[in-house]
């Protein structure tokens, strides 16, 4: 039953993409065509990437609302100041020196992390705004056709690599040290895991994942835009809740916030297909997100009671 | 339970029904003449009562003749959020539609998209909060414009001598920014006029108001307020600070205007744009006209309505039993209307009844 | 109190602690406490709980920052903590790899190695029937406690400490520990040990040194029990323990028949003894009676009582109450004032229309503030010792009237003196006609305090002692007997 | 205690620099004006304060506010009569959104973050579908009059009487003793006898209760509601809690540094707006300011 709980993500994306497919042929008389594959998987990897990182940082029993400042602020330099690959580098270093600042105050600071980057956030977003006031900007095309191609699926290819990156991560000593950390704090500083280090770098790393959010977004939206990043921050928490990743830390994978990610970005096409009244979505996008968790939640109490 | 298997199977199942699935062109570049036209609005975020109303007009157009036998309608809404919208527009790709008309939760965020909905022959027309894209068309009004007839109205009232405060709107927005730009040009071209106090009032009535309480006593005399949006929240903010009233240039809302016509008191002076929520229908008709050859492929600015204290019809421009958050320009008036809509359209998105819609697109 | 003797090349001491000072909040935990031991010696650490046993095992490995003093370890050094420091979300091999994992090219874990890789390390320690890919929070403590010692050992460290190794162990594992000890102190490690259970100091350590009051009294190679025991307490072992008087003969306050293998009736005035090894249902039974684990019935008066949750067992009509030994986690509010922690139970009593009626509350809470001697009484609970918070504790329910009290090793943790104090009350409440249910994981008190002892093995009574039994061997001997043949 | 002197001298702190940079910035008008913005701020995170003592929150907020403002102008059609019973069902509104999350986060033992955001998209969702965007045109959708009469000095009168009733249920009830008792250590209140889910459940309860009242105060001071009403007072109700010293792991707290919090807040906005800081510099600085409230409540955690 513990596997139930872990394997939620995977469990929700499934029941969503077969009621995906299911609406989608009711509806058309045909089956999605690859037009509809790619240009889900092109707008869903913004929010894979931040779920990624939310997800580590969740995984440590902490939780990231800067993710919104962060990204609005990456998507703002990436729109106003990259005119090729060798530029890219800049951006990623600017939203992991987000996540530093985040880091420095969680683990040196010792302030709750919903607190300390509930405060970030209008920092970010503020320096967003500095950057780039009005939408615009843009991205060179060389960049948009390795990145997310409209015509070709290379999202794949970086879908891929963030896995295999979050795989990688797993196997890294940090990786296991991020586990012990969120399973509890102080039995992992007990028994030599240097605590602090492995916070400051989940957050750093956190920002590092809104940064390539940020650039798939200018990528996939030709411009930038410095509100883009304030939807992210509850649609990344729910991606990280939908994929199964415990919010009290120590159990949950990356792999499963992906899942998440991809389910939440399924049910608005589940929604649009089913012809529901735009008037209810939220309602229902809502229920999705109760019910999911709380499928989670069963499946824990289940395995308490056996 | 092997439910990870069952999970891997499904997504299996999906990728499986993607390759067999031969890559299909959807829509058709003109369609037969007696066949429907399929157009769909895209709409960002629906929290507020200008998007409302201008789904309402959408609404009602659709259910009017010609409308009514020629297009099938649908209206979609994206919650503020840019990916659910490039999701939606991308599906309604897939549903062969043969238009679509936005109103953008970016102005940028959906170039993607919308590039692609132009490849595939789809007609895009996006207004009010347009899309940067340059193969889709767009019906707006001159945000720039708008900004400037506000201020010289308050200059040329104060006689180009006073002390003027902005409320402005959603910073980071295209719209903000050009309003904004206009007027702050006027102003600084007068130099009899200084600029006290600028601050958000996030086109919001309520928002405007909180701001303005709060700035006012610590602001000098003032003589003008230039508002970007959420005018009668500032007027209220005024008089509870019981402060004279300045002259106003502000939006549409009806609030606004009651207090300009004097069915609210204080009356006060003042000059009130639109941006009219019928941006929709006429988006609605230049997409099929575009799409039935009857109009050139082009953008289409059109002129705002512009009233004073003076020139206030009730009834036409301002609506007595009507909320005060209403937009009062949901339809145009006068002989070269662009097109006259009745109440109920606006209020309830039902017909208006044995009418005939004419859109009038204007020369351009 | 020699502060800088210079370090010599060849090390006489393995770990050597020079006039550590350490408080925590209000608590001064060690005070210019001194300590060293060698390489090669089994090293036994004495004294009663709060002696400060745990945070100078701490101070020595370095998990806590002493306020004073000075500290040296020669080698390195490899604790297992009381509180066990397992990560309960990880499996089993990744709390025993999680310091040094196999890892291959690249350096990255290899996972698929893991499992295999600490399967070998706990056949190396003859523990293989625990499964290596089990997640820790789903075994049984006692192999948790197991795990938790393999993780230790397993470093092949210079220097080990075990805090109250065996406490959750079953005997067989005692052997088996024993075992991996000497070994460890044949090849010339230090392994310092904390046991609350005198048997196995004098049959395992080289040399004991013991500790009072945070300080240290006296290192020794033979150490005699009843020495030992005043050292420790600075009393004698007889004085320790009041007069108990005989329980009425009134007809139960409380039946409890549980078919899963307990039952027992408990008289007015009756302290039961609940004994047995570490974690053989004790808890389990406490929790029941209270309403805290599966629902119970129970027979008050004649009467037959559901038990749900505690509020049930608070009302029931007879007052039952449960004083945990956690008083950290179970008990108390420690940031609430003392006030605030007693009369919370008993709220509903003291009010009217939902305001607490406060004059009513300072009257009451004042008396049975000085009755219990409790110090410190307006501060915040936490800033208080841990006696004066278990009489906070023993407060609460006192005022609610409770006629059953459930004491669950409510001695741990606690100052000889206050201790004394304890038993003292016991027995007075036992006097007042109050039914007691009393459980220690210091066998020597139920020997001593109560007028019966249940002895409980693996959730059953396996044996009923009439008390005072005086001599805790009995207990462990009727805990233990037959016991191989089920670990 | 410490951290609501802390909140408090924040508060004067910023009214102080303001006058001595725009003399007028701390008048009664001037302060009145503030005081009665800082009232939304107030009721709301009066809720958010309730919630977060025993370690939750609340993040439903925006839609309970504009589902209350909605049902209440919908309800009362503009008229003094129907004023009480539209007042009723306002805050039925936001009571039975509150409840629902309190059963779910008690019962159900669905995390906070998650049943709150569900519940704020449900009612998004609801209150949008059924007052099919708000445009009655036949409601004349305002407030009652009595309601619009409040404002300032009634509405900060009602303030100080939510501050007064939070306040005395805290200190003075045995249901307050109950909620600091569940925000330090659940587990031993559930085992004093203290029925943790019913506190957890009234608590969640109250805080819809509040956000409706603020939803409700917003339409008198507004007129009428607007869909985008509760938007700001998400993470603004949290700022104004943690400002003023309520810990976010509950058990600690008291509702007068919550009215410094949302005071300190308000303060800084407007001073900001006052120096006519643009937009990008008055997001950063109202960040800064947090930021450092908290390092500094931070440096005296050790000690309380």
């Amino acid at each position: 039953m513990r596997d139930l709980a872990g394997r939620l993500g995977y469990l929700v994306l499934a029941a969503t993409a077969v009621a995906y497919l299911a609406v989608y042929a009711t509806g058309l008389g045909r089956l999605p065509t690859a037009f509809d594959y790619l240009s889900i998987l092109n707008t869903t990897l913004p929010l894979v990437f931040v779920a990624i990182g939310q997800s580590l940082v969740v995984l440590t029993g902490g939780i990231d609302l800067s993710v919104g400042g962060t990204v609005s602020l990456c998507v703002a330099v990436t729109a106003v100041a990259v005119t090729g690959f060798e530029q890219l580098p800049l951006v990623l270093a600017i939203g992991t020196a987000c996540g530093v600042v985040n880091g420095l105050i969680v683990a040196a600071g010792r302030i709750a992390p919903i607190l300390a980057t509930l405060a970030t956030l209008p920092i970010f977003t503020g320096a967003a705004l500095w950057v780039l006031p009005v939408p615009g900007g843009s991205i060179p095309p060389q960049i948009r056709a390795v990145l997310t191609n409209p015509d070709l699926p290379t999202g794949l290819i970086w879908l891929g690599l963030a896995v295999a990156g979050w795989l990688v991560l797993r196997r890294t000593r940090f990786g296991m040290r991020v586990y012990a950390i969120g399973s509890d704090a102080g039995a992992a500083r007990a028994v030599g895991v240097p605590v602090e280090r492995v916070t400051f770098g989940v957050y750093a790393l956190s920002g590092l994942c809104c940064a390539l959010a940020a650039v798939f977004y200018v990528s996939t939206t030709t411009a930038g835009d410095a509100n883009a990043g304030a939807p992210f921050i509850l649609t990344s928490i729910a991606a990280v809740v939908v994929g199964g990743v415990a919010f009290t830390g120590g159990r949950g994978s990356a792999v499963g916030a992906v899942a998440g990610a991809a389910a939440l970005a399924l049910v608005i096409d589940v929604l649009f297909f089913a012809g529901i009244d735009p008037l209810y979505q939220a309602l229902f996008q809502g229920l999705f997100l109760v019910v999911a968790v709380m499928l989670g939640s069963l499946a824990m109490l289940l395995r308490r009671a056996t | 339970m092997n439910l990870h298997r069952l999970a891997s199977a499904a997504v299996i199942l999906l990728l499986a029904a993607a390759c067999g699935q031969a890559p299909q062109s959807t829509a058709g570049n003109t369609p037969a003449p007696d066949r429907k036209l399929k157009i769909a609005l895209s709409n960002s975020f629906i929290g507020n009562q200008w998007r409302v109303e201008m789904e309402n007009v959408f609404k009602a157009a659709c259910a009017m003749p010609p409308y009514l036998a020629q297009v099938e309608c649908s209206i979609y809404n994206a919650g503020n959020d840019v990916s659910t919208q490039s999701r939606q527009i991308a599906n309604l790709i897939s549903q062969g539609v043969d238009g679509i008309v936005i109103n953008a939760a970016s102005t940028s965020g959906l170039n993607g998209v919308v590039q692609q909905a132009c490849d595939r022959g789809i007609v895009v027309v996006s207004f009010d909060n347009t899309v940067d894209a340059a193969c889709g068309l767009t019906v707006n009004t001159d945000q720039i414009a708008f900004g400037k007839q506000l201020a010289q109205f308050i200059v040329d009232q104060l006689g180009g001598k006073g002390n003027v405060v902005m409320v402005t709107g959603v910073a980071g927005t295209g719209a903000d920014n050009d309003r904004n730009k206009g007027a702050k040009e006027v102003f600084a071209a007068n130099p009899g006029i200084t600029v006290v106090a600028t601050y958000s009032g996030m086109w919001d009535s309520a928002t405007a108001q909180r701001a303005t309480s709060a700035q006012l006593p610590a602001l000098p005399q003032v003589d003008g307020v230039w508002v970007s949006g959420g005018t009668d929240g500032v007027i209220k903010a005024f008089g509870a600070a019981k402060r004279p009233m300045p002259v106003f240039g502000g939006e549409a809302e009806n609030g606004f205007r009651k207090y300009m016509a004097g069915i609210l008191t204080p009356k006060v002076t003042g000059m009130s744009i639109g941006q009219p929520p019928y941006l929709s229908v006429i988006s609605l008709e230049l997409a099929r006209a575009v799409i039935k050859k009857e109009h050139p492929r082009e953008s289409i600015t059109i002129p705002f309505p512009v009233v004073t204290s003076e020139s206030l019809k009730p009834g036409e421009t301002v609506f007595p039993d009507l909320p005060d958050s209403f937009f009062a320009d949901f339809t145009d008036s006068g002989p070269d209307a662009a097109l006259i809509l009745c109440q109920e359209a606006a209020t309830d998105g039902t017909p208006c009844p044995g009418k005939t819609l004419t859109v009038n697109l204007g020369t351009s | 109190m020699t502060s800088t003797a210079p370090v010599p090349t060849l090390h006489t001491f393995a770990v050597r602690a020079t006039g550590v000072d350490r408080a925590f909040g209000g608590v001064r935990a060690l005070r210019d406490a001194s300590f060293s031991a060698r390489p090669g010696e089994i090293h036994a650490l004495a004294g009663e709980n709060g002696a400060g046993k745990s945070t100078l095992i701490k101070v020595l490995c370095g998990l806590v920052a002493p306020d004073r003093g000075r500290v040296e370890v020669n080698g390195r050094v490899a604790t297992a903590f009381q509180e066990l420091s397992l990560l309960p979300d990880l499996t089993v091999a990744e709390n025993l790899l999680l310091a040094d994992p196999p890892r291959g090219r690249l350096g990255l874990v290899r996972r698929g190695r893991l499992a295999p890789e600490a399967r070998r390390i706990l056949e190396r320690f003859g523990v293989d029937h625990i499964d290596s890919r089990a997640v820790c929070a789903d075994l049984p403590v006692s192999h948790r406690q197991v795990v938790e010692l393999v993780r230790v050992l397993a470093t092949e460290p210079r220097v080990v400490f075990l805090d109250e190794p065996t406490a959750a162990l079953p005997d067989r594992q005692v052997e088996w520990l024993a075992g991996h000890m000497r070994r460890l102190r044949d090849e010339g490690c230090c392994v310092i040990f904390t046991s609350h259970r005198w048997r196995e100091i004098e049959r395992l350590a080289d040399r004991v040194t013991v500790m009072r009051n945070g300080t240290h009294v006296a290192t020794r190679e033979k150490l005699a029990e009843a020495e030992a025991v005043t050292l420790m307490s600075g009393r004698t072992l007889g004085a320790m323990y009041p007069e108990i008087p005989p329980p009425a003969t009134a007809g139960p306050a409380l039946s409890f028949s549980d078919p899963g293998g307990i039952s027992f009736d408990l008289r007015p005035g009756e302290i039961l003894g609940v004994g047995g090894l570490a974690g053989q249902g004790q808890r389990e039974l406490f929790l029941t009676l209270f309403g805290a684990g599966r629902p119970a019935r129970v027979t008050v008066d004649g009467r037959p009582i559901r038990i749900r949750r505690p509020k049930d067992a608070i009302r029931a009509g007879l007052g039952i109450a449960y004083v945990p030994e956690d008083r950290k986690a179970e008990g108390l509010f420690l940031p609430l004032s003392v006030r605030d922690n007693i009369t919370l139970a008993t709220l509903g009593r003291r009010s009217a229309a939902g305001f607490v009626r406060r004059g009513a509350e300072r009257a009451e809470v004042a008396g049975i503030v000085s009755r219990l001697g409790i110090a410190g009484g307006g501060a915040a609970a936490g800033t208080l010792s841990g006696g004066n918070q278990q009489k906070v504790v023993m407060a609460r329910w006192l005022l609610a009237d409770a006629r059953v009290l459930l004491l669950f090793d409510v001695t741990r943790g606690v100052d000889a003196a206050t201790k004394h104090d304890l038993y003292r009350l016991v027995a007075e409440l036992a006097r007042a006609g109050k039914a007691i249910l009393y459980y220690s994981s210091e066998t020597e008190e139920i020997a001593h305090l109560c007028h019966r002892v249940l002895v409980l093995r693996e959730g059953r009574v396996a044996a009923e002692l009439p008390g005072p039994v005086r001599d805790a061997e009995r207990i462990v001997a009727a805990a233990i007997a037959d016991g191989e043949a089920h670990a | 205690m410490r951290r609501v002197l802390y909140a408090f001298g924040a508060a004067g702190g910023v009214l102080l620099l303001g006058t001595i940079l725009h003399p007028g910035f701390a008048s009664w008008p001037s302060l009145q004006a503030m005081l009665v913005v800082a009232s939304f701020t107030g009721f709301v995170a009066a809720g958010q304060m309730l919630v977060v003592l025993v370690g939750g929150i609340d993040l439903s907020i925006p839609w309970v506010l504009n589902g209350a403002a909605i049902m209440l102008t919908t309800t009362a059609l503009g008229q003094p009569g129907r004023l009480p019973y539209a007042l009723l069902v306002a805050l039925a509104v936001g009571a039975a959104a509150g409840l629902a999350n309190g059963l779910g986060v008690a019962w159900l033992g669905v995390p906070a973050v998650v049943m709150t955001l569900g519940m704020n998209g449900v009612l998004q969702g609801l209150s949008l579908g059924l007052s099919k965007g708000l445009t009655c045109a036949t409601c004349g959708s305002y407030a009652p009059e009595p309601l619009r009469g409040l404002f300032p000095l009634g509405a900060l009168l009602v303030w100080a009487g939510v501050a007064l009733l939070v306040t005395v249920v805290l200190t003075l009830t045995t249901f307050g003793r109950r909620v600091y008792a569940v925000g330090v250590n659940p587990r031993a209140a559930y085992l004093a006898g203290v029925g943790v889910r019913g506190v957890t459940v009234a608590l969640y309860t109250l805080s819809g209760v509040f956000a409706a009242l603020a939803g409700v105060m917003l339409v008198g001071y507004g007129g009428q509601p607007s869909l985008g009403l509760g938007d700001p007072y998400l993470f603004e109700s949290i700022a104004a809690v943690v400002v003023g010293g309520v810990s976010i792991l509950g058990g600690r707290g008291h509702y007068a540094g919550v009215v410094a919090g949302a005071l300190t807040l308000v303060a800084v906005t407007t001073f900001l707006q006052a120096q006519r800081v643009p937009e990008y510099g008055r997001l950063m600085i109202y960040g800064l300011v947090i930021l450092v409230i908290l390092l500094a409540y931070g440096r005296t955690r050790a000690h309380d």
